[in-house]
């Protein structure tokens, strides 16, 4: 399958398999439920996705993008009243002003330090949150009305399950073929640079610290688009968006398949809610089995289930640099002295 | 191809209606984590009052099964349990512990038109919202609850210290809030010698209680609804502080497991709630009595008043049923909203317009580790 | 007496690619043998192999002997105790610790012998008293190197490996390093050293091995080895023009 | 305001930061581990002491030595599940592997000890000291004096003994440590039991305070986290400041301003300080320095 | 032998008065040198001298003092990761690569004047994307056998290398189309026999092809034989500077650095 026409049908063919799917499943409404729930929180995994394996850093404010997709939708239609292509316009442009925020205070630091600071920018946002009347406070906000994205005469409005499918499947499409494009475009080749080798990347007329942001920046618009469509589909948002549930499950999604492959984290989330939804075994066992699981595959192959699968070709790409090579391995361990950093 | 892959084996709920004779009533409350404990006894409540309904022939001349799920205290996943429930066919849910996940729920069953009853989630919210224009909750409302604060506080005395400790939320500073009018409204001379917020995950308290022994109260007004962690350790830290001044908790929040986790500091609070098994009016009720039995019989517990709202929402449901004649969602609410219900394990109860249930408050202090009603 | 190395029937093969077959290595006592060959030839495989040391990992099989007793099985740190000591190619010190940690910190030597002084170190290599409270990190690659030798010897090794301990060393450094390593040897100790200056490796050791693909393809005394042909064409003559 | 008294608060809440924190910053510094299953690891420290004094009857201190062993051995074994991560410093899944054990630990320890909350009773925490203006329990002074002393000892162990070094070289380079002769995978046991018993002994000593839950973990130790960067990655003598730094200002800006934004105060403080200086928090482990 | 760099040909690189300092210690201390288009010069001097931290501020990538020149034009202001735009080029001392890509992607990636798609092309026009990639693909697979980095290895991750094989990856890298000056420091440690010719003869060509090539070495055979120029630094100074003969006779030089073996 490599002529490119050829991928393209056999792309377009899972796509409408896709589509079908809960319709494949029986229809039922918990099937709709599920799968509707499995492609926002796929889609909104994507956002970290690009953090996490393309920049290789673990950002761990993203619930705040998604956060902010849905408390956007959630303010311009419940308190101001606009239609939901202007909210999903305000979810992208408040996500991209607090991406630019955050990404210029916590891009300065890498690795864990970077891991810790998002953490503690979450803290805080999540706080302003519950204390932020204006976002509802702790109680969030109710009432969103169901979805309407009817453009002139032709009606798209959603409220059940069933009606959402087409929604949530178009956005994880979408963000599928964006994530895919992300990787193939400069940009994305950029941050792999800047993520192995960053005085290397200097030296091939790369600014890091902009290519970062840049990343940054698309990864939350992706999170909250997400998050966007969540809060019509719950019709409330509240605190809870910040949850260590969502990052949990962000960052199990993600790993769970193995990084840097483009279905992976639609595969991982896929994987959690079925688990959740068709095989529970109550709050306390599910922990554990996530846990097992989690701690099992990094342990035992740490590049994700899919590397159990026969190789696709060379370039399965590791986060620790190829260990072999002294002078990437110090970049992986050392403060960066001055040079590495750039002087711009 | 992964989406090819049938991950999901053909459920069996999707099996002939006609075999599903049970009436399904769904229960969605936390049975895990830091609510867990009371989640579980509330859902044992229901179970209890389902036995009885069916020994007494039913809803409908059907028996109730009752079907829990765990909201693990997450909206995101009390929406995928009230999904599940949807799916499963239920005709009612009782639901509800954090606001946040019954508002988060509310609408998602609305929209599957399934009737939803909360039973002891508090934010003013629920019962305004637009997501679910039948609402009903059960459990008191702070404004209900304010008033009865202010009354007891106003027969101690006329003028008055006061020091509030107060969680940092919507549940929290709504309660205050309303307190505090109700002083206004009683023409309470008090001084608010201060007001100190704090984080409902808090457990280390020291720092409240120094600013409160700073602050020479006559009274403290704790407003906590943490009752596993929270509420325990300020009570059991504010007794060793030696501070003095008596502690007055708001409404509901002192459930007996509160009392006994905090051990032999919990002596001496003031608080009241709505619901005692052993006080009357309830003691002597039938229909409270014939509940406190199967409880012992079933669970060997005794009900606390959330277990009694588990239990009467329940209960209220079935008799609307029997009221409407049939399961539908709007007539069943409209026997509920606005009417009154005798004969439950509450006696009769009255719901206003907007579906709360109305209630008689009862104040109360702990003496030797037990509750002691005073009115 | 058994020799102080034997090596037989060694494989590593990194993935499926074999990088090293050996048939058959001897080091004798207080000798200085050298391993010349191309870039890729597996000589580095081959002497992370004796010390069961690598970045990567490598499958490794076969039989390594230090004084007749077998080796293999045995961890890395095993083999230090031993007296095996490697000094990696690249970079073999912790540029976090200072010069002088880097001296001191290392694990006591196994009995019996004779572990160089911090003072040795600094009178082989008067660059680093200089720069001893420098971190290794803000050394130029030179001074590591010289870093790395004084380590390894510090733990008063029975065998030495150096996998091409002159890379990034001055000319004069050069001579002074090999010639110090051939004094060593005089004085007793073994050393298999991998060297791409042939020229300056043919000068001090007394053995010579050619590896090419993995293989031993050649070796012998050094006297002879330098009129090989294969050498003559490939290294000697290179360095001439 | 009670300043003295408000004072002794921030110094009894700074050492049991501290105390939580040390075994944290060991595993930092030394592994490159951002243990974010840090929080159930407290829980099932405080939880191991209650059931061994329910259950068992033995005295309080009895039950500290149990859950510090226990602690140890949990230690080991992630020592065990981690290793070859560790060596090939995947930082990014090391990260992912301790969020995963601490869901485990979670789910365990609820299904083991169900949702109910429980007390820890130390029968030093019954027993109050009023001097003056200031009171504290005893089961404080006893924080505060073990929280001196693991310090001490640490720092003594890193600072006079070969352990400092080799610590800097396992986090700098394991597999070159290798070579110099040192047993990693023992260097990096000692490392994963002192976190591991490290955090069990501050939860045996700080949990009686309040009751425990097994839901607990991550609500208990959020402040640790804040100790751990702002000390410095990896520095003893860093954390121990900045625990007691964190504990006076939750005390002072408890008093002064309100303990409902606290949190996010500290993790305001904490941003500003990486934004502020972001190499020196990068830095690696600083010990012996 | 090439003529010395004359006035004629104006130097594409030259820097004026490097100065360095870590902290007290003086590690450059006002070194000028420059290289004009076709031509080679040769950096020598102990280790320790400076030479590496030469390149560093030479590249702007440490805090220095001093002037950098590119094309006659200041560059001494301009950011670290701008200078690769106006053509100039770097090694490192000890090899650099993007770990997790394979040899080709490493190749791709630095190539300056043929870049992937910006995100919105990528986006849009998905199939001017995919030609751009196959040109890109191709111009590294070419660029990458002119330089000896065998068609075997473009599937290998750089660390799957031999150590002589990624010297060659990295020179490669740097002399990427688009180069004008290249700074390579110490390209032959490690390499021998063979490889050294073939270095060697890849050397000529570059300079040939028109680059200016400043060479860290200390292969004195290798450097004595292809540079046009040489520099000698010693302590952080500049104490030679002249054709190779010259320096050959000098005896500080000889002193300071090339000892008996020269
Ligand atoms: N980590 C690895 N993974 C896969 N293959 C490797 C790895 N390391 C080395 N190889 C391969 O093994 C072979 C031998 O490599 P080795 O490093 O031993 O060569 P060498 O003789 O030391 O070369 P040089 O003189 O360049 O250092 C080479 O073909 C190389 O590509
Ligand atoms: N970041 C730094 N901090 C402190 N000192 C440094 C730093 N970088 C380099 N030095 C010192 O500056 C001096 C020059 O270093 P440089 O790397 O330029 O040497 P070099 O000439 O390239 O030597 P070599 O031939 O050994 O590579 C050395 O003594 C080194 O210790
Ligand atoms: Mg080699
Ligand atoms: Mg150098």
């Amino acid at each position: 399958m490599t002529h490119p026409l050829a991928r393209l049908a056999f792309a377009g063919v899972l796509a409408v398999l896709g589509f079908l799917l809960p319709r494949l499943l029986g229809g039922s409404s918990l099937v709709y439920d599920t799968l509707v729930a499995i492609a926002i929180f796929s889609a909104m995994s994507y956002g970290l996705d690009v953090i996490l394996s393309d920049l290789g850093e673990i950002s761990l404010v993203h619930t705040a993008f998604f956060a902010t997709g849905a408390y956007a939708a959630a303010i311009l239609t419940v308190t101001y009243g606009f239609s939901a292509w202007t909210a999903l316009a305000g979810a992208v442009l408040a996500a991209l002003a607090l991406a630019l925020v955050l990404g210029v205070i916590t891009l300065r630091t890498r690795e864990f330090a970077f891991s810790l600071v998002t953490y503690a920018a979450a803290v805080v946002c999540m706080n302003v949150a519950s204390n932020w009347d204006f976002l509802g406070g702790s109680d969030g906000i109710v009432g969103i009305p169901p979805l309407d994205l009817s453009i002139g005469g032709i009606e798209l409005t959603a409220g059940r399950s069933a009606e959402f499918w087409p929604f949530a499947y178009l956005l994880l499409l979408l963000t599928l073929y964006v994530v895919h494009r992300f990787r193939r475009s400069r940009l994305g080749q950029a941050a792999l640079m800047v993520h192995m080798n960053p005085r290397l990347a200097t030296m091939c007329g790369l600014d890091g610290n902009r290519i970062r942001l840049q990343v940054f920046l698309l990864s939350a618009v992706i999170s909250a688009a997400a998050g966007w469509l969540y809060a019509f589909q719950r019709a409330y948002v509240g605190t809870d968006l910040f949850d260590t549930y969502f990052l949990v499950l962000m960052l199990t999604g993600v790993i769970l398949a193995g990084r840097r492959i483009l279905l992976g984290p639609l595969l991982g989330t896929a994987l959690l809610l079925s688990q959740k939804s068709f095989a529970s075994l109550g709050a306390y066992g599910d922990k554990l089995v996530l846990g097992v699981v989690l701690v099992g595959v990094l342990c035992l192959c740490p590049k994700g289930l899919a590397s159990l699968w026969p190789r696709r070709r060379a370039a399965a790409v590791t986060d620790a640099p190829a260990n072999t090579n002294p002078a990437n391995t110090n970049k992986a361990r050392f403060p960066s002295p001055v040079w590495e950093r750039g002087q711009g | 191809g992964l989406i090819a892959t049938p991950l999901v084996p053909r459920p069996t709920w999707a099996r002939d209606p006609i075999a599903a004779d049970p009436i399904k009533v769904g229960v969605i409350i936390p049975l895990s984590g830091g609510a867990g404990r009371q989640g579980q006894d509330v859902s044992h409540a229901v179970q209890s009052m389902a036995t009885l309904i069916n020994e007494a022939g039913g809803v409908l001349g059907r028996p109730v099964e009752i079907l829990v799920k765990d909201d693990e205290s997450t909206p995101a996943i009390g929406v995928a349990k009230a999904n599940e429930l949807a799916a499963a066919g239920v005709a009612v849910v009782l639901e509800g512990w954090n606001s946040p996940v019954t508002l988060a729920m509310q609408s998602v069953l609305a929209r599957a038109g399934i009737l939803d009853i909360t039973m002891i989630s508090k934010a003013d919210a629920i019962l305004a919202s637009a997501s679910n224009p039948l609402a009903i909750r059960l459990n008191s409302a702070n404004a209900q609850d304010a008033a009865i604060i202010a009354k007891y506080l106003g027969s101690l005395s006329k003028k008055a210290r006061i020091v509030f400790v107060t969680e940092n939320d919507a549940y929290g500073n709504g309660a205050q809030q309303g307190i505090e009018a109700e002083f206004k409204k009683a023409g309470l001379d008090y001084t608010i010698a201060q007001t100190l917020k704090f984080p409902f995950a808090q457990t280390d308290f020291r720092v409240e209680i120094t600013s409160i022994r700073d602050a020479r109260p006559d009274y403290v007004i704790s407003i906590n609804a943490n009752e596993g962690a929270g509420l325990p350790a300020f009570l059991q830290q504010y007794a060793q502080a030696n501070v003095g001044a008596p502690v007055i908790c708001t409404v509901g929040t002192v459930s007996p497991s509160v009392i006994e986790t905090a051990g032999k500091a919990a002596n001496g609070l003031h608080s009241a709630d709505i619901y005692f098994p052993q006080t009357e009016p309830f003691a002597s009720d039938p229909e409270n009595k014939r509940f406190v039995a199967q409880m012992q019989k079933q669970f060997k517990a005794e009900p606390d008043k959330f277990m009694a709202l588990g239990a009467a929402s329940l209960q209220i449901w079935a008799k609307a049923v029997a009221t409407a004649g049939s399961l539908d969602r709007k007539a069943v609410a409209g026997a509920i909203r606005g009417q009154e219900i005798p004969g439950t394990i509450f006696g009769t109860v009255r719901f206003d317009a907007s579906g709360q249930m109305q209630h008689r408050h009862f104040v109360f202090t702990v003496k030797d580790g037990k509750i002691v009603v005073e009115s | 007496m058994s020799a102080r190395l034997e090596i037989a029937d060694l494989r590593v093969a990194y993935g499926r690619a074999e990088a090293v077959a050996v048939d058959r290595l001897v080091v004798e006592p207080g000798t200085l043998s050298g391993i010349i060959g191309a870039n890729g030839a597996g000589k580095s495989t081959l002497i992370n192999a004796v010390a069961n040391w690598s970045r990567a990992e490598p499958r490794v099989a076969g039989s390594v002997r230090l004084d007749g007793e077998e080796l293999t099985g045995l961890s890395a740190e095993a083999r230090v105790a031993r007296g095996v000591q490697l000094v990696p190619e690249g970079r073999g010190v912790f540029l976090g610790l200072s010069v002088e940690e880097n001296l001191t910190a290392v694990a006591s030597a196994g009995s019996g012998r004779r572990a160089w002084s911090v003072a040795d170190v600094y009178a082989l290599f008067p660059r680093l008293r200089e720069r001893r409270a420098n971190l290794a990190g803000s050394l130029s690659g030179g001074e590591r190197q010289m870093l790395a030798v004084g380590r390894a010897l510090r733990m008063a090794p029975k065998l030495l490996l150096l996998d091409e301990p002159s890379i990034g060393l001055a000319p004069l450094l050069v001579s002074t390093l090999l010639s110090t390593i051939r004094d060593l040897v005089d004085d007793g100790l073994t050393v298999l050293l991998v060297e791409q200056n042939v020229h300056a490796a043919a000068e001090v050791t007394d053995v010579l091995h050619l590896i090419e693909r993995g293989r031993l393809v050649a070796g012998g005394p050094v006297a002879v080895m330098r009129d090989d042909p294969r050498i003559v064409e490939a290294y000697l003559g290179a360095n001439h023009g | 305001m009670n300043v003295a008294q408000q004072l002794v608060n921030g110094i009894v809440i700074g050492h049991a930061y501290a105390l939580v924190a040390v075994g944290w910053t060991l595993l930092l510094g030394a592994a490159r581990l951002v243990n974010f299953g840090h929080g159930q690891m407290y829980m099932i420290g405080a939880f191991v002491a209650w059931w061994v004094m329910a259950a068992t009857g033995l005295p309080y201190w009895l039950a500290v030595v149990a859950a510090v062993l226990l602690g140890a051995a949990l230690g080991a074994v992630m020592q065990r599940l981690f290793l070859r991560l560790t060596l090939s410093q995947d930082l990014v899944n090391l990260m992912i592997v301790t969020l995963g054990f601490g869901q485990a630990l979670e789910g365990a320890a609820g299904l083991a000890f169900g949702p109910k909350p429980q007390t820890l009773a130390s029968p030093f925490q019954e027993m109050s000291v009023h001097l003056g203006p200031v009171w504290f329990t005893v089961q404080d002074a006893i924080l505060v004096g073990a929280t001196i002393l693991v310090f001490a000892l640490l720092y003594l162990a890193l600072h006079r003994s070969w352990l400092g070094a080799a610590v800097r070289m396992v986090a700098e380079d394991p597999r070159l440590t290798a070579l110099g002769g040192f047993k990693v995978s023992r260097i990096y046991m000692g490392i994963f039991a002192f976190e591991g018993a490290a955090v069990a002994f501050a939860a045996a000593l700080v949990a009686p305070r309040t009751p425990i839950l097994t839901s607990m973990g991550f609500d208990q130790v959020v402040m640790t986290f804040v100790v751990v960067v702002l000390g410095g990655i990896g520095s003893v003598l860093g954390s121990y400041v900045a625990g007691l730094g964190i504990g006076l200002f939750t005390a002072l800006f408890g008093a002064l301003v309100s303990p409902a934004y606290t949190t996010a105060a500290v993790f305001a403080l904490l941003i500003a300080a990486m934004v502020l200086r972001p190499g020196q928090l990068a830095a690696s482990g600083s010990f012996a320095r | 032998m090439a003529r010395l760099s004359s006035r004629a040909d104006a130097p594409v690189l030259e820097v004026r008065g490097l100065t360095v300092r870590f902290g007290a210690f003086q590690a450059l201390a006002d070194v000028s040198w420059q290289v004009s288009a076709g031509k080679i010069l040769g950096i020598i001097g102990p280790n320790g001298a400076g030479k590496s931290t030469c390149f560093m501020a030479a590249t702007n990538m440490v805090a220095h003092t001093g002037t950098l020149w590119l094309d006659g034009e200041d560059a001494s202001a301009r950011p670290a990761h701008d200078l690769p735009r106006a053509g100039l080029r770097r090694t490192f001392q000890q090899n650099a690569f993007f770990g997790g890509m394979t040899v080709l992607e490493n190749m791709e990636a630095a190539l300056l004047d043929a870049r992937p798609s910006p995100l919105a092309e990528a986006v849009f026009l998905p199939w001017r994307e995919a030609r751009r990639r196959r040109t890109i693909a191709e111009r590294a697979r070419t660029h990458l056998l002119a330089y000896h980095v065998p068609e075997s290895t473009h599937g290998l991750l750089p660390g799957e290398l031999s150590y002589g094989t990624q010297r060659m990856l990295s020179i490669a890298l740097a002399a990427a189309p688009g180069a004008r000056a290249v700074l390579l420091d110490e390209p032959a440690a490690g390499l021998g026999g063979p490889d050294m010719i073939a270095l060697r003869s890849l050397l000529e060509r570059m300079r040939d092809s028109g680059l200016a090539v400043v060479l860290i070495e200390h292969h004195m055979d290798l450097v004595m034989a292809i540079a046009d120029e040489v520099v000698v630094l010693d302590l952080g100074r500049m104490i030679a500077r002249g054709r190779p003969a010259e320096i050959q006779a000098d005896a500080r030089v000889r002193e300071a650095y090339l000892g008996r073996a020269a």
